[in-house]
Formats: C-alpha cells, structure tokens, sequence
C-alpha cells in the first residue's frame, strides 16, 4: 500500500499529482479546454495528429494547453502497428515529447483496439525510448505482454469509447489490477465521476476520461467533478474501507429505547 | 513539378517546403506555427523549410495537431 | 434545475452548504468525530438517546461536536410510533434542537424500517414543529404520504443498514427522486463515496454515510473521501452529462491517418 | 422509597433529583452534563433538579447521548 | 428442502405441478389463452373485473380457459382496501371461485402498490375465507405482517408492471424468501425466461408472468419458454448447485500436456 | 431469423438439435455423465487427453459416452500454438474424430486463454481439416481473424473457467454475437441455468456447461435442468421478445373499479 | 324508474333485471353468459334475474371479466 | 535399452511397442482399449503395436482421455 502522504503517479520520469488523464476531443469550442484543465488539476492530456484541412480554420490546439500539462499524443487513426509507430515519431519529432498513447483500431462499428498489434506498436516504441500507453481491450495476458514488451502502464478500456457505460469490463480490469506489474489506466467508456472513483477504489492508477466531459453541458464544471471524483477514490483506496456485508450491522446501539 | 501532396498528386512551382507552406498560408490561411511537415517520410523542423528543396516525385504530408481522446 | 452558483439545501430553516451526512456511530475514538467532520465538511451527524450505562465511562459525545454542525438525533430502539415520538420529544427538551431521524425498526434481522409505523410518527412530529426526516423502505406510495404528513425530507435506504453495499434500491430510488416533492437523502448501506457519488448524479439532494466512513482504516480520510464524492456527484448533476450511448463514438477524429 | 430507575425497581433515600444524580455521579463517576432525566415521562433540566422531589412509585429514566447513525 | 420427487405447490387445498402463473392481458387475441396455456402448462392464471363496456363485443373471457386452470381474478382498478374486499366479494359470487389477487394501486405513474391498504384488504379477505396471494412492494416487515393477516402467499414485484426489467429487487426479494413463512411468488417486471429462471434458483416458489407472454411475436413459444425456464430455475434450487467462486479452478487437469 | 421449426446448429457436417454442450470434468464418477447426457439432451461433449498416470486404475472415459454424442477434445495443458497442434492430431488419429476445441492458457492464475496463440493453432488446425472451436477472450477484433483463419465457431468466455459468475463479459459478448460469422458458443463461467438462458436470449448459439454441473449435488437433476433452460433461451429468442420498457403499463385495464 | 345503472343516471322501463338484461342484449348484443350483475351491492345470479325487482333509484352495475394481469 | 517413457528415461527389455504395454498392464493394471501410443510423435494404432519395434533412444508417450471441459 502506497505512502498515503506521498502518493503520486510516475510515469516516464513524470510525476503526476493528479491521476485523472483527459483528452482533447469533442469540445464545442477550444477555448474551454484551458479552463477545464484548471478545473480538473489534469496534468496529462492526449491530441491526435491528421493531415491539415484546408476547411479547417482553428488555429494550433496546442496553444491551448498550458506547459506545465504533459501531451499525450494518441496513434488514432492508425490500423496498424507501422502505421501507430509512424505517428508517434512525427508526434515526437513536431515537439510533442515521449508520451504516446498507442491506439490501434480495425474494428470501425464499435472502435475496439487490435491487441496484437499494439502489442508489435509497444515493442518497437518502447525500445526507441517512448514512454509508451497502449489502449487495450482487457486482456491478463496481453497485459503481461505489454509489460514485457516495455509498456509503462497498460489502458484497458472500460467500456466502448464514447458510451458513457462505465466499468462494463470491470471483472476483467480487476484481474489486471491484480497481475499488472505496471500502473494501470482505466481508459474510454467512463460516463460519470462515480464511475471513474469505482475505478480508483478498486485500485486502478488512473483514468482518462474525454467525451463524458467534453460533451455535458458544462464541461468546466463536468472536469471539476471528475477531478474530485478520482481524488476520492484514490482516498477510499489508500484508507481501506471495509468490504460488502451479507448481513445488516446496526450503527446505533441495539438494544431497544428504555428496554435491556 | 509533380508532387504527391497529402496523398494527392499536386502540380507545383515551389523550390523549396517553405516556398510550398507560405503559398499555402495565403492561399488558405492556415496556421504556420501548428504545421507539421513531413518530407519524404521525415519530419522537418520550420526551420529548415528554408533549405528543403523539393524534387519532382516527392511525397509531402502537412500535417496539424487535432482534438483526440 | 437549481442554479449552480448558489446550490444549498435547505432543512427546516437551515441553510446545508455540505450535502454530506455523517453519523456518529462506530468510531474507534470519539477523537476521530470532530476531525472527520472537519474533513469530510458534513454540517449534519446523526447522534441516539439511551439509558445511562454505568459501566460506560466516555464523557458526553455532544462536547465532539462543533456547534457549526447541526445535531440529528435519531430515534433508533424504537419498535413503535408511540417510541419514536417520545424519544424525538426527550432529545428536543434535551437541547438537541428540533431536527429528528425518524428511525422504527421491527425487524431484528435485515434491521429494515416499518413504513407504517414511521409514517405515523413522521405526522405527529411534524405537528409538533419537529423538522421530520423519515428513514424508509423506498416506496413510493409512502413517499407521497410523508410529504402530505409534513416531512422535510425522506430518506429511501441504499441497501440495509452497515452492508456497504451501495444503491442496491437504484430502480425504486430513481422514482422516489422523480416523484417527491421534498428533498431526498439516500441514507444506509452507502460503503463507498463511488456509490455516494451516484446516488448524487442521479439527483439525490444528500446522503447519510456513517458505517462506512467510521470503520475504515483511516476514517479522516474516508470522510474527506465521502465529501470529493457528493461534491463531484452533484456537480456532475448539474452540469448535465450525457446519457450512456449503445454505439461507440470516437474521441480522435474517425479518419485514417494519412487517408482520407 | 421504591422507584423504577433505568426500568429496575430500586430503593433510594434520595429527596430530589439531585440527590439521586449526585449520588450516581460519587457510585460511578458519570458526567453530571451528559445527562438526561426523564422524570415521569418528563424530562427535568438540571437547573430543576434541585427543586424536583422524588416520590414513592415515581418512574425515572436517566439517559444519555450516544454514538448512532 | 422438498423432496424432489414430490415437489408441487400447495396454495388454499389445491396443488399445483406448474409454478408458472400467467395472465390474461394484452394478447392480441383471446384465442391466443388457451394454446399458450398449454404450451407453458400454467395452472393459475389471471383475469380482471370491469363495467360492461358497450363498444365491445368479444365473448366471455373465461371461455377460453380451461376448468383445470385455477381462475385468480385481481383487484386491478381499486384505489382503496374497500374496494379491493368488493372486488374480490364480486368475483367470488360471480363464480370464480376463492382466490383472490389483491392490488390496491394509487401511484398511476409507476402502478406501485400500495403496501398498507392491501394489508387491510387481506385481513378482511383471509377472515372471509379467500385463498389471499396479495401484489406488493418489497418488504420485510409488511412479509410478515401479511403472514399474520392470514395472506396464503406474498407476492412482491420484481420490477413496475409491464417494464420486463427482471429482478430489480433482487436483493430484497431475497430477503423475503429468506424470512416468509407462506409461499413466494415473483409478480410483476419479469421480462424473460431467465428471469424468470433466476427467480426459481433464488428460492422463489412460483413466478406469475403475463406482459412479456403476451406482447411477444409468438404467445404461445414464449409460454412455453417461460414453461421450461421455471421447471429449469427450480429443478437447479433442488440440485444445491455450487456457489459463484472468486478463484478460477480448471475443469480438465491443471497440468500440463506432456509436463508433470 | 432462423425457422422456428427446423432450428437447429450445424457444425461441422453435424446437425446438432441441442444447444448444449456439456464436459467430462469434475464429476465426482463417471458413471453419472451418461445419466447426465440423456436427462440434459446434450450432443456434444468435452474430454482432455493425458499421460497415462500409473496410480489411475479408472477405466476408458470414452466407455461412458454414447455413440449418438460428438465427441469435442479440448486442448487443455497447452500453452502454445504447437502444443494445442499436436495435442489436436493425437485426439484425431486416436479415433476421437474432427472436432477440437482449442485451449492454449498460459495464465495459471485465472486460466483465461491466450487469443494470438488461440488464433495461430486455428489457422494450422483449420487446414488439416479439422472442425476447430477455439476457447477465446471476448475480442471483436480477433473474432474476426478466427472466422478468417477457418474456425467453425468462436467460444468467447462468459466469465473465468469454474467460478459460476455467469455471464460477466456479457456486453462484450453480445457485440460478437452482432458481429460473428460463424457460430458464437459461450463457454466457461456459466453457474446457473438463467444465465445460460440469457446467454441463449441474446442470440448465441450454444452454451457450453460443465463444472456447474459435475459439481452440483445431483448432476443429473442439473443436467437436465440445463437442458430445460437453453431450450428456453434459444425459444425467447426466436419469440422475439419486447424490450425493456421504463416506463410501467398496465397489464389490467387501467381505468379504475366502477369508475370510467 | 330512474336508476343509476353503470353509475349513469338512467331512465328505464325493466321491471326486472331479466328485462333490463335482455334488453341491453339485443340492444348491443352482450354476451349474456358473461355478465355479472350486481343490485345494490349485491350480486344478483342469472337465474335470479327473473324474480330480481327493479325499483326507482336502484344502482345496478354491469359488469364482466376481462383480461388482466 | 534406453527409452524416454512419459518423459522419463527408462531401461527397457521391449523389443515392440506390444511387449511394452502388456508389460506395464500386468504391472499396473491399466486398461489397454484406453491406451494412446505415441511413437517418435507418431500415434501407433493398437493394431501395428505388434511390428511396432522400439528402438534405443526412441521417445514413448502412453496416452488416454479423461475428465475435462
């Protein structure tokens, strides 16, 4: 069990206060992300990397983050293992650091990542000195491949991106949490705070969360939640809570008002 | 000269990547600073756009950082 | 929708800036109540009424309580209406103000409430200028009759008391929040701030935790842990997130990389 | 004189409430604030106890605050 | 544990080898009764009373239900005790025999029942002689309160009528098992044959399905799903299955082929 | 949607009217599996091959199999594609015919499968001819390449081997049944009869069931209470059932009793 | 006769329920055997109805078993 | 002559894979319609037991089903 004083997250040689990682995608408008990021005490934050479109008149999305937020550029797009380590050299060399976030998809209906060949991207990259988080479907033995293969921690998805379905793969993630030698990051799927501090109650590392802020009504406050919500998680965690109980305990004494 | 242009074969008068990339600016009125231009399968630094010369049958991506989860 | 710059609740005449209630049961240390209180910020704790033990030398757990945080004696040991009424009339000339946890328990097993019997206790109070807060079954038919008693709030139970086992009751509390015109406390069987957190998103006005929070291992932590969590879970409830989605929907745009 | 104290039948020389409370207070060290009589059905202040006299039959309850959720 | 061999249900001086009662609503056609009845080998099935309704012509309903069916006709319409005991007085003088369902219902939102009026209605009914299976809410206190009232059975929802949501109460219906001294029948929400199954492995004694028979595309399959699933669902609460396992534990040898 | 008269499962060039299949594990003697195969209908059934061990003085499994059921040897013991390989060709050339169910573990602490490795003896076994069921991870991407590789059916886990928890990777389960080519059998973790039945609700194809059975107290009675349950499953399915509904509707006509 | 029949106020003319039974038959062609009559709260059996008066201000409800559940 | 049987090396007088196994059945009495012979990675049907000769150094694998799922 952790230093409960000391308790952070090290990645790379990152050290992370916060454990809740967020993503740039979906915002009505660029402007918000700044203040989600202070909202939310969000030290990490992915971009992805797309061939320029002339349509496209906004100006560098990484004017909007602040130096003092690590970037995460993710491998979205790529179908393949060549093609996520194409991507996350261009994104080293464009300036974006040695975090990578590996996202290889070839299932288009319900976006679900290609284990084998994350597994061939982690190996690859992780031997050219990336500090490598590959996006997983829940898997124990993929898990101790990723390891193996030099992963820094391994992003087993909750549920399908975008769903908002929380930890629908929560028996499998459990597992992981239990074998993986490397911090585990609950990614894609987590719809509400309570479902990103279930993830940190049961012991996960950290979690990412993208669309479920982007998306509500008020993603500034929306960060702010998730922000507390992992941190109250990771507080059940490290103060142990009791477990489930078969059986009602009263909390007040039982014997009866003016009985023995 | 031709030129495969993000995966299009373009016609082009540039001599250099920043001949192409300034065109470009005025003609669609990107953002220089957020350009990230790929030449021949190597990334190359806006500083040495000055000095990339271009030759017929090069393959140049211009590429952007976007909004991704 | 309440305005989010200025979300309290309001009991009686009181104004709760915490939707965290806490309790007083349980604690290894009476010590530890005044700084979970400070930590988890709940500005409402449960205390219960009984016969002097002689054998029990602890002085006066009032004297661990801020006069910041506002007493809810509750009527535990009662097996009738006629009980619960004369325990709420002895903790009020006791000085413990007017708020009263109507609490009638005739089954010694699941310790589950009796509807009925509360319900009658909850009308004979509320004419005597208590501020009524009934523990109860979640039903709804019930829930409209506490109202029309003159209750300040009903309390559905989680799950039975001290299992720890969360919103076991999710369906039937769903429509209680929908139907009442009083605010609702989720209270009993709350064992992690996760499931605080829920009941929070899905609109509840507060929680009453204790069990769990007084027998963790660190219970300051666990309180400040519960306060994150009803915070992070009402803010997510009025920032409006989206529903949970049967498709995925990609977060980075869905093109290929250097396709089109 | 005979009363009901915490429901067990008890022989007390006890005049008043005070009486009684004092003497529990020397016998087993309680904390005179933390208690609440019940005096007939009728909760006493302390500030009454004094004044409170106790009679042969009477029912009363001494009670306190304790730990409950 | 019944002995598996003569293992039926006794309700009033009538015993039943089907623990699946259906009902009488919602089939898109009156002809549809009879053929799903046999085909799911129900025993007990509902019907309802109302005021002759000129506009409609279909013939008496009770034609298409065979004599070796038990007719339990409900209380369905009435917002009071009252009127539930004339009701049932009404049906029973109109030839339909001693069994009464009771369904006192006042919530028109949710059609939850209401707990307390029904307990009223029983003890009239149960003085009177009817064989009393009353529809409620989930509850421990108001289980037994019924036992005492002379009810013949409990019949506690699994979910609001008609949502074919399945055991949203599981847990509490658990506990009613647990605790009931009179027959338990699941009524209310069961959607699909594996609820319905579920409900017989937890200890439930019969389950009463009608919506889900009657709004499939095939009455008359879907009944005899529902046939098969009970008999499946009790015939496991016989065999003493074995309980979920934290730990996996192989089913061939753990060793390995052509290892020690 | 498949005729409701003529279903049945094609595997193979076999016709199998049983949906069930079941294996020759853990049952406490041999000689209750062929009282198992008749009471449950199952035609298809699992063994494992093994180092003849001295100390063994039991006689021939395969004596305890009828001739009317297909025999299915697993690969259980290897943790490698070739081992699975080889293990499949001594099955075949010891007579026990072209089925194979594969099963390549190398994590011995849950026993889940390892998929690339799963995939790889697919591919080889599929051309030599063999009728192959490999045991897999839920995994959109590699149900894919299994149909690609030749198998005849994928047998996703609903939950880890032995531990009764029924169908916990449900909702990955039912994107591959959506998205499946071939036969989709749910193998592993089923413990109770309406979780098979809900695995058969959802549109799969076959369960698989064997430590729920070997190791109920009367595996017989399970067996065919099994049996009783995927024909229920399989017959909801083909009744098309409706779906969950939020809101309540009355199955009793709602106007109330001698109202209008 | 004014009666309240199906709790409308109704004028009719029946002396027995037998005629006001019929009468609703070929008027809306009821199925007779399915009937259950009740005559001032009190169910009243067809071979009854012959002899079952009516008389001015009696509440007589129709009524018939339907589908339920 | 030197054999590895089930993984371990053994001396053995057999000179056919048949003389092996009814050797071992009359030692451990098992039953032979069960056996699996797998010689030098080749299945041997019962029947070739006969004209199967063994070989020194040669790799001997005694097979059988059981139990699994």
């Amino acid at each position: 069990m952790p230093d409960k004083q000391t308790d952070t997250l090290i990645l790379g040689d990152v050290e992370f206060s916060s454990r809740l990682f967020t993503g740039t995608g979906k915002f009505s408008s660029r402007s918000l992300i700044p203040q989600m990021l202070e909202a939310s005490g969000s030290q990490m934050i992915t971009v992805a990397l797309r061939r320029v479109d002339p349509s496209d008149r906004q100006d560098n999305i990484l004017n909007y983050i602040p130096d003092t937020v690590t970037l995460l550029p993710n491998t979205s797009g790529a179908r393949t293992a060549q093609e996520a380590v194409r991507i996350a050299r261009i994104a080293r060399e464009a300036g974006c650091g040695r975090f990578i976030k590996i996202e290889v998809i070839t299932d288009m209906q319900y976006l679900l990542p290609d284990n084998h060949e994350t597994l061939l991207a982690t190996e690859i990259l992780a031997k050219e000195g990336f500090v490598v988080l590959p996006y997983m479907m829940p898997d124990i033995t993929v898990t101790k491949q990723l390891y193996d293969a030099g992963a820094a921690a391994v992003m087993p998805l909750g549920a399908p991106i975008g769903t908002n379905r929380g930890l629908e793969m929560k028996p499998m993630i459990e597992m992981i949490i239990q074998v993986s030698k490397i911090p585990v990051v609950v990614d894609a799927g987590i719809g509400r705070p309570s479902q990103a501090a279930e993830a940190m109650e049961m012991g996960a590392d950290a979690v990412l969360v993208n669309t479920a802020i982007a998306t509500s009504q008020d993603p500034i406050l929306s960060g702010k939640a998730f922000g507390y919500a992992v941190k109250a998680g990771r507080m059940a965690y490290l103060s142990r809570m009791a477990e489930e109980k078969l059986k009602a305990s009263a909390s007040s004494p039982l014997t009866g008002f003016l009985r023995d | 000269m031709k030129i495969s242009l993000n995966g299009k074969n373009t016609e082009t008068q540039s001599r250099t990547l920043m001949d192409l990339v300034t065109g470009l600016i005025t003609d669609q009125g990107l953002d220089l600073k957020s350009l990230v231009v790929e030449h021949n399968l190597k990334v190359v630094p806006s500083v040495a756009w000055e000095k990339a010369l271009i030759q017929d049958g090069d393959t140049i991506e211009l590429l952007s950082f976007v909004g991704g989860g």
